[in-house]
């Protein structure tokens, strides 16, 4: 065990603790600049959901979308 | 008859050892704690039966070719051994390995080819642990997949919340001062790497904890994981007492005015912010943070959504099962009892608890220079935990204030919670690890 | 004019041996009978594929880089490869692998290294050999899917039908005993390990003759497998003439009680049992009866279906098509093609047959001592051939009465089958690979 | 070829199939404990039903209830 | 102090050159693509991100252990690297890796071994790489899939279009002469191994180009492999004026006959008929039509549906985003910004243009002696890029007569481009890459 | 730098073209008499549609027709 275990610890926590705030905090401004460049330059022409889009599923929708009218035909059917 | 005596020989009940009678014990236990009253399931399940697998008396399926030659103990291979080692001849089993350990590559090439000619090999868990973790891939995997599940949208309406989830990694820091000084008192062993991967318990994010542990001190990982995933379990539990302590009545009844919306555009570019930013200032959190971005990357760009669904589902899943699996190879009797582990279970539930008052408290101390409301309920969501400790801080809030929610509010802090302590990942191996 | 010779030698039509021929053929065959006639065509269509790339004259697809160099037959690699093994110069190609398989560890990987230098490489279903059977992990991954897909409900409400699923494994070791006698004759030349493998056919399991072969008999892994799954699609011809013959109009008549409710909570507790008794009882069996509790574990907790999900299909589909062209690579002819391939064949048939009528004189035993009726129909199901056998047994009733529906009640010993087949496969490691 | 290649293979048909039986009894008592166990301390209070749950494909539930509530919204406006 | 001073060297900033802020750039540009201008993305934005992620300053996340060593450049450990190699002390990083590169394998494993004992190891990147393409593992299965996900209907109520997919791949022998001419002018520095490799480009088909790079010319991989996917994102751009400034506007009016329909038999022997003409003719094809074939056959036979399905989702997302981080490994600075380069990007756009044109004429010549008549503009989809070519040709047609529909006809010369290509690999391979 | 590299490339396109238009050539062959041969002795008694089956999601579409059915039940329900 060295001596100074428990300094090299104080100093883990000093430096560690000190970038991660500095991180983050250029983090905010970097993360400011960017919405508000992109919302002055780039801006969303079409409207877009405020929610993110759900089209992971997307390409089998179509498709399942055949499917449930064909099982609602048949479930009608079987009436 | 020497038949029978071989059958009962290979048999476990021949073989079993306290501690791997108590270690079933305890796999059993987290299995329970899974199933039953639902603690992390799709992590702890597979950790549990792991656990169990790794003790199977005589089966030897957490162990590497080497350790099982060695538990074989067969005279003449021992004595190539220590002849390659080039100790004495007359060296306990451990001390072999001890030996064994610290030789280079090269002797490690040569012991494991003596340990295969004499038909030996590598338990099946052991195998799972070298693909998974031992090369850094089932972490970063995993982590890409909850990059491709997160959203960014509350944290971009809202950047300053990043500041909680960086006060909330106090908890990380901490923890190490509190591993050392047990150590300098002499009550536990750790030396400052064990430290730093003790403290990233503190982070309450599973994937990182456990890349950090195998960077770090892949012997205590696990315990770490272990303790990772059941405080993050333990969440509701243990954060609202700590919630109620630190703040008012008042405090915590605070609204907060609505999100913005987020562009899609935004969310699209946010990923390559970090990305370069993490580039440009800490490059050893690059795999972590990297994979991170690119799983989130692939979410929102819209242009790849059969990869961005494969990384959330299949990919995901197929090595959380060999990731837990591989974890519970840790849980062999003989590496994880020890009194260490009691030190960082211990340690581990006061780093969850610091990190929450952290969170809580720069929150207070935002809200005295900041114009916009803070409620200080969403502080404790920074210790990541997600979406567990963000549901946490809208439950308590509604109890204050029934038409408080808060749960959109603090999930800014929750996933600034795990860019923060997979920064605080990057800064320890880069500081310990080199 | 030097390139049009180079092209020619390097074609399939230049190099062609009438052994792979017969054995482009027979792949040809394989995929006839998966395809046309249904025969298992998950497994049969990949190794019945695999079979024709593996005997593609001059790809060496199936060949390691050291058996691929050997063909090559440079002479001055030859001569550094007789130096490294320290055999005269003046041996033929197939003396220099004999000792090259028996050389130890470093000298492998001296001779790989010589191999890869010289240009030469591992064929690609040699290295999907290498990653998924070799490593042991496909059978594994299999068995945790399989697992997945079992419900144990049917045996636990009648556990004595576990009874039935014991009796049908004398199939395997009377099948052992053959072997063993067609060697001691001279007709065929068997090892006790290798007995033991072609054994393992009679448990009508896949992934466990697979493992079995890997670890007892690699180089009949091919027929092995082969037998196996081409007799698991022949089951409802096999077992009915058989089930006729050893029971009478009346016992096939015999209506079963109707099964009890099972609760969830068995079926969660049943595979940790199972587990414990393997850990406790037959370690060696704890990869193969692990992976499968922890497939039915995942299924039945009902908390992690994400993963439980995944392990039924992607993970399941993805490790059986590499299973399935990695088995085919044993198909190339100058390994398939050998007098004791006949032999296995042969002796898999038998060992199906004497499985199926130990599961039914098993049955009948069982009606005398018992007060519960059990329709010795049933006992067939034994064999595992999961749930082919089952529906067998049920068709046989149905022709027998009309009314009679043993489908549920052959899922039963079906299961305790592939638990019987997957301890016989413990013990057999056991005695015989230690 | 050993001379008592046989009586190897008889051995092991001895010692494994006796294995295999025992193995297996054994487990006809632990289930059978088991279940009596189970059944008489932590009987299911709340009514399962007997076949397995088919909760494999739960997580999409919600979703695919979504999905097929609009399909049938669709389905009957287009009608 | 020392602390702070350790965090900045190891920061990002303190070490960029600027080839690596210039490749960053250069991914930035390859996502930007992908997102917004739609240029193939499934590959490009993992490739970009790759790339990214490769030029991260002091990651070397793109390097392997020994590189790493190498560019820590400890004294100690140089010594001991130039005493294993055999070379001079005072050699220079660059030297260094050159004679690495030149030794033999049992050189490459203990200077390994050297790197792994100072600390150093592979990059997750680097990792990735050897997995997914030095095994050759990734550009196989996503042949596979695409295997699985072709219909070969067309081709087989037309098998003349063969002609077409033949002719196409003139682009690729042509562009192999240019890139020997502008070496043998001194412009570039291409062996004939690299040049092969470049000319593969003209196949317009991915994974055959990365397989046949990562074979021939494993250095040019990166470059090769962002041409291949840029080119054929431009396909829409690139092969319309080709085809018009070759066609009259009559023949561009041709209607064709519509196909025949085609049973379900043919299509499950033509891959098979197909494979066996591989095995006989050009065994050195075999892997990837091999793989090519299983993937169709698993489709068509009907029988193994589940298989399929995972070859077609599952597994070709996991491997599409590992081949593509991998190939992102390979735009590492040091490695990629090489006037190489810039030939390699000029050489794939004249392949392109000439295998537009070749398909073309071809098309024209057939009309000229064949009865059936034959829309020219088919003949440019013969290049592959399925199906981007194919609806060009449509389009194209469609502009000059309304009624044109050519797509299901285009998709003939569109598949048989994909055999073209894969035919033409196999004889580079044969006869550059022995 | 060998002196020859520019008739090196010229060999790999002749034999390299060559081989390509062979093999293709011979496939046209193999194809056709395939096609005549199948539909000669091996034609398909059972009418088959010409488009390629949509089988892949087979194994689940019973299921997912149960799921349907009951959502379609519980979505009434909630009417
Ligand atoms: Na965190
Ligand atoms: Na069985
Ligand atoms: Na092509």
């Amino acid at each position: 065990m060295q001596q100074d275990i428990v300094s090299q610890g104080v100093e883990l926590m000093l430096y560690g603790m000190g970038t991660v705030v500095m991180f983050l905090a250029l983090l905010v401004v970097a993360t400011t600049v960017m919405s508000a460049f992109v919302g002055r330059y780039f801006p969303e022409t079409e409207k877009v959901p405020a929610q993110p889009r759900k089209s992971a599923t997307a390409p089998d929708d179509s498709e399942l979308v055949a499917v449930i009218s064909a099982a609602v035909h048949q479930h009608r059917g079987r009436k | 008859m020497e038949n029978l005596l071989q059958l009962w020989n290979s048999s476990g009940l021949a073989q079993i050892g306290p501690g791997q009678a108590f270690m079933l014990v305890i796999g059993l236990l987290l299995l329970f704690l899974a199933i039953r009253k639902g603690f992390e399931p799709l992590l702890l399940v597979p950790i549990g039966f792991g656990g169990i697998l790794a003790n199977i008396p005589g089966a030897g399926l957490a162990y590497s070719a080497v350790e099982n030659a060695v538990q074989g103990a067969d005279p003449a291979l021992m004595l190539d051994f220590a002849r390659v080692l080039g100790v004495a001849a007359t060296q306990s089993a451990k001390e072999l390995l001890t030996a064994y350990a610290a030789s280079d590559s090269a002797t490690h090439l040569a012991i494991q080819q003596l340990a295969m000619d004499a038909g030996y090999g590598n338990g099946m868990l052991y195998s799972f642990y070298s693909v998974a973790i031992a090369s850094g891939i089932a972490p970063l995997v995993i982590f890409m997949g909850v990059g491709a599940m997160t959203d960014f949208g509350p944290l971009l309406a809202n950047p300053k919340t990043l500041f909680l989830g960086a006060a909330a990694q106090f908890g990380i820091f901490a923890t190490v001062i509190g591993a050392v000084f047990l150590t300098s008192i002499g009550w536990m062993d750790f030396s400052i790497s064990d430290a730093a991967a003790i403290g990233i318990i503190g982070g309450a994010d599973g994937p990182t904890a456990i890349y950090v542990s195998s960077v770090l001190a892949p012997e205590l990982l696990g315990a770490i994981a272990v303790a990772a995933y059941s405080y993050m379990a333990l969440v509701p539990m243990i954060q609202p007492p700590i919630m109620r302590a630190l703040t008012t009545e008042d405090e915590r009844k605070i609204e907060m005015v609505q999100l913005r919306p987020v562009s899609q555009r935004e969310k699209i570019v946010f990923p390559l912010v970090l990305l370069i930013m993490v580039a440009f200032l800490l490059p050893d959190a690059a795999p972590l943070l990297g994979m991170f971005c690119f799983g989130n990357l692939m979410k929102e760009c819209g242009v790849v959504d059969r990869l961005s669904d494969t990384a959330q589902n299949a990919l995901i899943n197929i090595t959380t099962i060999f990731l837990g699996l591989s974890v519970g190879s840790k849980l062999v009797a003989d590496k994880f009892l020890d009194v260490n582990t009691l030190g960082i279970l211990g340690l581990g539930i006061i780093a969850f608890g610091i990190g929450t008052a952290s969170g809580i408290l720069m929150a207070k101390l935002m809200n005295r220079f900041g114009s916009t409301p803070i409620n200080p309920l969403i502080g404790s969501a920074g210790v990541s935990a997600v979406p567990m400790a963000a549901r946490v801080s809208n439950k308590v809030g509604l109890e204050a204030n029934p038409h408080n929610f808060l749960l959109m509010h603090a999930m800014g802090p929750n996933v600034a919670g795990v860019i923060g302590s997979a920064v605080a990942a990057g800064v320890m191996i880069s500081l310990v690890g080199g």
